[in-house]
């Protein structure tokens, strides 16, 4: 053993002189069996073959499937599973395989193969192993999912990438993933994390045969860059677009610009329980003092994202149709004036015990937009005398700080779809002891009462009042301050066909496009 | 026939004449030696007549190589004539070989390159050069691990395989110790026995003499006396000449009978043992010097003479014996004179300054130097200048300058002249033994001169690989002569 | 005289091995202190890069600090470290569960490769600039590259590379801004580290050629009678070439120091590229591994370059003698 | 050397920097702007009669912000040069001094930090306070220190083995004297011309460091930050991350021009 780790090292060094010349393929030629490559381009890269942290890119690539997955309203559709049901106390799950689906290593996907890969999801730090499960079995050609309470969004969970349903071959001895050996159209045809990943055409996927038969998979980091990939005919898909270069793409005659509106806010996070965010009038002092549509218009490039609430009009249920109050400072000032917080000499508020209204804000540079943003909110909020400092850190200090308490504010932008039911993500944040990435010292009883009654699986018109009161809930109180949505953009090659986009970002959907011409 | 006849040569560097009406000739057998001081401008001849000198010098009259004006000459065909009839022993040779090439191949490729021989008949040939020369056995060594007299020969080697025939020797014993200085001269005298024309340009009058031939006397830009060597230098009739002879050493009178030594021993060393990276260097030493005494100790390199001073001075620690020392005496009553001057000096401190720390530091009032400064005939102008603004005897005279501000018992002398002018070397060693005299101080010199020993000290001590070889004692006699002559008039600033 | 030349071979080896000896310990100490000093928790971090923004959350830092033991005392896992490295093991990377060993294989090839472009580049750009310009001192040559090297110089390598993807990518369309499979992929960050390198080398050259054109040597090989063209190949390159093998050690600096910004400006898949992200994770045994590789690359190539000292000059060779 | 034999090269260094200088030290002044005033629909505004050099992203006065961020970017180049020169030297003539094992180690030891990437060394030390500029001119200066080290350590030496330094002793001058008088005046062309090298050095590597995302927090201006925050703006408006580059080139360009005959 000993010794082969000498080996090894002596090995990798004498490998790593004499480069690897791979099986490469010029981006713009096709590969030497004459098939076409489809070159995406995003920003995200990813790890190893485990589902709970790489799942998304496998997913997307069409490596993956779930049991279940979702449609464009978000409720769930067949996959894997080709029919469910779920037993009249809610606590039962059965959910049927789909029968002749095969392994990318031609083995039968099993309802224990399902049972197990999703055993080990729940292990994993995922969404399911949120979900109150007591245990999840095969039996004949189902896997039934046994709940300790009832838990209507399960579907949403199941459909999430970290429940991808992958052959016991892929995992080993240790129970780590070794390969991503999935059931979707296409295989893993070259898995180089952190930054590349070949996909082939699946001959034996259950669905029909795709017509691209080769895909690859870039990342590229720089937002420049990536415009440019795009604009030179070096990517027919390009994903993540940033907004400064949206209006150059739209102008160039190789791609065709899509904007997708994607439910990822930006918001604020306070700490309710400090002093200084206590008060319900300073949250809503500071919600009126930020300039939405300016910060919308400048930096995200279209006024129509600036968020008054948690959830855009593409989420109708969850969407408060009243109208918003825009920015005014004179309000803000009157009702932190209420609050008792007055100007000090330099213009910061002081509040009757001298304390001054002074914070700092936590936010990080995995969304490229988010520095600039808070770097506006700063001044914005000086302008009403909150003195407030910007921390650049890591995302994670956000969670840390929420669970030690320390954290004041933090800027970020929140994905309410990870699992297709906002539902699934609420109740993580906002449930009675606030969340890593939602509320901070605040809860609501009324709110609690909502989700839980959501949780039963209500009759669907119950469940759209539901939603909107809660949503409703959240405006009003203002746990966290919606600051904008997102959009995804997309730029998209003009000899592709029957291209769409998928607002939940699980799948770039390559097996329904064909190539034009 | 005349192989090399400069006439009426003369170089200007902006209006500045630096060389006026020089003529000169030098035929087979019949060398030419330009000799003079730093300064002279005998450098600038032989640049005239090798076309080396800067575009910015002005140069007229004519020197003639086999009847043609080299001067009149386009570059590239003066270019042409090196190698082939003209070749040039370089100053310092050991830095003008490539420290990359052994030495046969730096002889070999003059025969494959210039003379066109195939490779093997090269090496053959550049192996008898080096044979000549006594170098057979250094064929594979780099010029770094030769003797400077090694790379002389080896340079000689190179350019006996042009074969050129006329030779130009620039200071051929500069940076040679003195034991090799006289090898230097008999080799060139060879090169013109084999029908070389030799053109030398030195201020060592050894090698004028051992070269014969013609020796012209240069000053100031002008060739103040010129004939036969054996004319000149045994009949001078230029006073310059004559003062230059006389800066022989073996040509100096007796010194003036100092007092019999009579003083305390200042400094002793008994059975001083010391070796360097295991290899022995001193090897059991007695020595002691009294006050008012001058002690020479002569040998060849390598034999541990100036390990020897450095003991007494504490400046390294013997292995075995033991150093005494006079009690009572401060540390830096205890001085040195170092064998380059201005390495001796900070780069950039003014004389002045050097000057008034050391008062201040040991409290020496002033008015105490400016005496000191006249009596070894410094002019206070001197003082605001750097050291690389004043002469190798100029320093050194500020170096005893500032050994006597602190009234030492005890001076060392490290070859203290061997890298100044003849008449500057005379000067300052005289003042050195005065001074022995008047401030009863005792010196110990270390010189490889044996003739300037025995003129200058009271004993004389032969080391010969880190022990005594012979010690002798220099019977004084005769008068010394007069130091009034304004010496300092003849070194200038470089 | 034989044990003296033993001697004088094995000293620079043992010194070479000391000093890889004393990167590998400040590497030790360096992914020491990290877990150590810094603030933020590490579980956390490496919860948000694994699983990423959205699901790194306290849960998910309890599974990994669980999962990994980052409960047992610092000193514990200090010393865990350097016994896995005595058995040549660099343990498994904390965000991918990889064995570091094998991640950095890969990256190392691809930083390798991309070196094994940038460095012939430079020399084919500085060198003939700098002999040009040292054969010729003061001429328009000399005062061209002076001036291009400084402002090369003047210009962040990152600045330097976003305006090459500026020009050739975008505007003139010809060369990929990212990527790194094909040969194309190659040149733009081939050309951002190889300037930067070219400016440095070029002056060098420039110098030594300068002075080696001034020698007594060379003055000597003249008047040898060697044509201009002999005493150049014969005594000027040779001794010309010195110091510029030497700077090599030193622009190995550099083209580390550069890659860790090429690799991240150009997405390319390196050790550099690896080195940051880690760091950002929080990925101890990646930051060590990648640390302590690209710290003895440094002290193997300064090896090689001490031994091509040696056989260029042999002064350096005799001088442990 | 007087300033009328500066070569032309020299003097444009000069030129350069005292230009630079001048508006970092005025400019803050006369500008009497405030560099973190936005007004977000005057965005990316192009040069004009309201603002005279135009306005970043956030919508902010290009001139004010710049005046301010060549202040700031001068100050921490230069503190960062002095922090890393004077522990780097004093190490430098004491490793060349006492000799043995002090020195080895001392050598040792700065093979070592150059054997690792600065990179590292200086992320690390900036990831112990993201935003602050203690950490960073603080890791600079433990990259930074190595270059003095070196070359006051073999200068030192060469000093050490000639004979005026033997001949100070021996004229009964101490170890202070030594120092302050032989070694320190000769070592100063070198380092002076280090720390031109390196104030051009610290501008480009704090500029760096905000490519890499350990900037300075906002909205602090900063030269290298701002070009890095203005980078995705490069093609709509130019101008606004050439200005600020601009103003870098100037520092590195004058400071290089000053000491003259780019490498060594």
């Amino acid at each position: 053993m000993r010794r082969r780790s000498l080996g090894s090292l002596g090995a990798a060094l004498g490998a790593s002189l004499l480069p690897e010349v791979s099986r490469s393929h010029t981006p713009s030629a096709s590969r030497s069996d004459g098939e076409r490559v489809l070159r995406i381009v995003s920003p995200f890269e990813f790890a190893g073959p485990d589902p709970a942290r790489s799942g998304s890119v496998f997913s997307r690539m069409g490596i993956g499937e779930m049991l279940l997955g979702a449609d464009p309203e978000g409720r769930p559709v067949p996959m894997l599973a080709a029919h469910w049901s779920v037993s009249p106390d809610g606590l039962l799950w059965r959910f049927e395989i789909r029968s002749g689906v095969h392994f990318h290593d031609d083995s039968p996907v099993t309802p224990e193969a399902a049972a197990s890969s999703l055993r080990h999801a729940r292990a994993a730090a995922s969404p399911l192993s949120r979900v109150p499960i007591m245990s999840i079995d095969a039996e004949g050609e189902e896997v039934l999912v046994r709940l300790s309470r009832p838990f209507a969004p399960l579907p949403a969970f199941l459909a999430n990438y970290a429940s991808m349903i992958l052959a016991p071959s892929a995992y080993g001895a240790d129970g780590r993933v070794r390969a991503v050996i999935g059931t979707g159209p296409y295989r893993v045809d070259r898995f180089a994390p952190p930054l590349q990943l070949d996909v082939a055409r699946f001959e034996g996927w259950w669905g029909p045969r795709p017509a691209v038969g080769r895909a690859s998979y870039l990342v590229v980091g720089q937002g420049e860059a990536r415009a440019s990939m795009a604009e030179s005919g070096r990517a027919d898909l390009t994903m993540a677009l940033q907004p400064v270069t949206v209006a150059r793409l739209r102008r160039s005659p190789r791609v065709e610009l899509r904007m997708v509106p994607v439910p990822r806010t930006r918001l604020l996070k306070l700490n309710a329980a400090s002093p200084l965010f206590s008060d319900l009038r300073v949250r809503k002092a500071l919600s009126l003092a930020v300039d939405r549509e300016g910060i919308a218009a400048a930096l995200l490039r279209n006024p129509a994202v600036a968020a008054d609430q948690l959830f855009p009009p593409t989420m109708p249920e969850w969407h408060d149709e009243t109208a918003a109050a825009g920015r005014d400072l004179a309000r803000a000032r009157e009702l932190l004036a209420e609050a008792g917080w007055r100007p000090g000499h330099d213009g910061i508020l002081i509040n009757g015990k001298g304390l001054r209204f002074r914070t700092t804000c936590v936010t990080f540079i995995t969304w490229p937009e988010l520095l600039p943003i808070a770097t506006a909110l700063q001044a914005q909020f000086r302008e009403i005398g909150v003195e407030m400092t910007v921390s650049i850190g890591n995302s994670s200090d956000i969670p840390l700080g929420h669970r030690d308490g320390t954290l004041e504010m933090a800027l970020l932008a929140r994905n309410y779809v990870l699992v297709p039911d906002p539902f699934g993500t609420l109740v993580q944040d906002f449930g009675p002891e606030g969340g890593d990435w939602g509320a901070m010292g605040w809860s609501s009883p009324d709110l609690d009462g909502l989700l839980r009654r959501l949780a039963e699986g209500p009759p669907h018109d119950e469940q759209r009042d539901l939603r909107q009161r809660s949503a409703r809930i959240l405006r009003e109180e203002l746990p966290v301050i919606p600051i904008a949505w997102s959009e995804l953009g997309i730029a998209i090659g003009r000899d592709l066909a029957n291209v769409t986009v998928d607002p939940f970002e699980t799948s770039f959907r390559l097996h329904e496009i064909t190539w034009a011409g | 026939m005349d192989t090399l006849a400069i006439s009426g040569l003369r170089i200007e560097a902006s209006g500045m004449p630096l060389v006026r009406g020089v003529d000169a000739v030098a035929g087979p057998g019949r060398p030419l030696t330009l000799l003079g001081e730093t300064g002279s401008g005998k450098s600038l001849v032989l640049g005239a007549a090798t076309g080396t000198l800067p575009p910015r010098l002005r140069v007229t009259g004519r020197v003639l190589l086999d009847g043609t004006d080299i001067l009149a000459a386009p570059p590239r065909a003066r270019r042409g004539l090196w190698g082939r009839r003209l070749a040039m022993l370089p100053q310092e040779p050991w830095l003008s070989l490539d420290p990359t090439m052994r030495a046969l191949g730096q002889v070999a490729e003059v025969y494959r390159l210039i003379r066109g021989l195939p490779a093997t008949k090269s090496e053959e040939e550049a192996r008898g050069r080096l044979a000549e020369l006594g170098l057979e056995g250094a064929a594979g060594l780099y010029p770094f691990q030769m003797s400077g007299g090694m790379a002389q020969r080896l340079a000689l080697a190179i350019l006996r395989a042009s074969e050129a025939p006329v030779l130009f020797a620039d200071e051929p014993t500069k940076g040679l110790d003195a034991d090799r200085r006289d090898e230097a001269g008999a080799r060139l005298r060879l090169e013109a026995d084999r029908g070389r024309t030799v053109v030398c340009v030195t201020h060592d009058v050894a090698i004028a003499r051992a070269l014969r031939g013609t020796v012209a006397v240069m000053l100031d830009g002008e060739v103040v006396e010129q004939g036969p060597a054996e004319a000149v230098l045994d009949y001078p009739a230029h006073e310059y000449t004559r003062r230059l002879l006389d800066a022989e050493p073996e040509r100096w009178p007796s010194l003036p009978g100092r007092a019999a030594p009579r003083g305390e021993v200042v400094v002793s060393g008994d059975g001083l043992h010391r070796a360097f990276g295991g290899r022995p260097v001193l090897r059991g030493v007695d020595l002691s010097v009294r006050r008012g005494e001058v002690v020479a100790i002569t040998g060849p390199s390598g034999c541990g003479k100036t390990t020897l001073g450095d003991l007494l001075l504490g400046l390294l620690a013997p292995d075995a014996g033991t150093v005494r020392r006079l009690p009572g005496v401060e540390s830096w009553r205890f001085g040195k004179l170092y064998q380059d001057p201005p390495s001796a000096f900070v780069p950039h401190q003014t004389m002045r300054q050097a000057l008034e720390d050391l008062s201040k530091r040991h409290g020496v009032a002033w008015n105490v130097v400016a005496p000191l400064l006249q009596r070894l005939r410094l002019s206070t102008t001197l003082l605001d200048r750097v050291p690389a603004a004043l002469s190798g005897g100029e320093l050194q005279r500020f170096a005893l300058v500032r050994v006597l501000m602190l009234d030492p018992v005890f001076l060392l002398a490290d070859e203290p002249t061997s890298r100044l002018d003849p008449l500057t070397q005379q000067e300052v060693l005289l003042l050195l033994s005065e001074l022995a005299g008047e401030r009863g101080m005792g010196v110990l010199i270390v010189t490889h001169d044996l003739e300037l020993a025995s003129k200058l000290a009271d004993r004389t001590i032969h080391l010969e690989a880190g022990r005594f070889a012979s010690s002798d004692v220099s019977v004084s006699r005769g008068r010394h002569p007069t130091l009034a002559e304004p010496f300092g008039t003849l070194t200038r600033g470089q | 005289m034989d044990r003296h030349n033993w001697r004088s071979l094995l000293r620079p080896i043992l010194v070479r091995l000391l000093q890889a000896l004393l990167v590998a310990l400040i590497v030790g100490a360096l992914g020491f202190a990290l877990m150590a000093a810094l603030p933020g928790d590490q579980a956390f971090r490496l919860a948000a890069a694994r699983y990423g923004p959205d699901m790194g959350d306290a849960t998910a830092a309890a599974l990994v600090r669980e999962e990994l033991g980052l409960d047992r005392p610092r000193a514990v896992q200090f010393l865990d470290w350097i016994g896995q490295l005595l058995r040549l093991d660099l343990g498994h990377s904390l965000v991918t569960g990889e064995p570091v060993l094998e991640e950095l294989r890969g990256q190392l090839g691809h930083t390798l490769s991309l070196a094994a472009v940038a460095l012939p580049l430079s020399a084919i750009l500085g060198l003939p600039l700098g002999i040009l310009s040292g054969l010729h001192p003061s001429g328009l040559a000399d005062r061209v590259t002076l001036g291009l090297s400084v402002l090369l110089r003047a210009v962040p390598a990152y600045a330097l590379g976003l305006l090459l993807v500026a020009v050739f990518s975008i505007r003139l369309g010809w060369l990929p801004p990212a990527g790194f499979e094909g040969w194309r992929e190659f040149i733009l960050p081939g050309l951002t580290l190889a300037l930067g390198l070219a400016a440095l080398s070029a002056r060098v050259t420039r110098d030594s050629v300068a002075a080696v054109s001034t020698a007594p040597y060379m003055a000597f090989a003249r008047w040898k009678g060697l044509p201009e063209r002999a005493a150049v190949l014969r005594h000027g390159l040779r001794n010309a070439a010195i110091p510029v093998v030497a700077l090599l050690g030193f622009q190995l600096i550099g083209l580390i120091e550069g890659l860790i910004i090429v690799e991240s400006l150009f997405s390319w898949p390196g050790i550099g590229h690896a080195l940051v992200h880690a760091i950002f994770a929080r990925d101890v045994p990646v930051v060590q591994g990648a640390a302590l590789l690209m710290g003895l690359l440094f002290v193997l190539v300064n090896a090689l370059v001490d031994l091509a000292c040696a056989t260029i000059d042999p002064r350096r060779a005799r001088a442990g003698a | 050397m007087s300033g009328s034999t500066l070569s032309p090269g020299k003097r444009t260094g000069l030129v350069l920097l005292a230009a630079l200088l001048g508006f970092a030290v005025l400019g803050p002044w006369v500008v009497d702007a405030d560099p973190a005033r936005q007004v977000l629909a005057h965005s990316l505004a192009a040069p004009g009669a309201e603002y005279l050099l135009g306005t970043d992203h956030l919508g902010r006065s290009m001139l004010a912000r710049m005046a301010h961020a060549t202040r700031l970017s001068l100050l921490l180049a230069a503190v960062t040069v002095l922090s890393a020169a004077v522990p780097g030297t004093l190490l430098g003539v004491m490793a060349a001094w006492r000799g043995g094992w002090a020195e080895s180690g001392l050598v040792l030891l700065a093979d070592a930090v150059l054997a690792l990437p600065s990179l590292l060394l200086v992320l690390l030390l900036v990831a112990f306070a993201p935003g602050d500029f203690l950490p960073l001119y603080l890791g600079l200066a433990l990259v930074g220190w190595v270059e003095y080290f070196r070359v006051s350590r073999a200068l030192t030496r060469g000093i050490l083995a000639k004979p005026h330094v033997e001949a100070a002793r021996l004229l009964g001058f101490g170890r202070g004297y030594v120092l302050r008088r032989l070694i320190l005046p000769e070592l100063l062309p070198a380092l002076s011309t280090l720390a031109t090298f390196g104030l051009g050095g610290a501008v480009l590597a704090i500029s760096t460091l905000s490519f890499v995302g350990l900037g300075i927090r906002p909205p602090v201006a900063e030269l290298g930050s701002m070009t890095t925050e203005l980078l995705p703006h490069a093609y709509e408006a130019p101008l606004t991350v050439l200005m600020p580059a601009a103003l870098v080139l100037m520092a590195v360009l004058g400071c290089h021009l000053l000491v003259g005959r780019g490498a060594r």
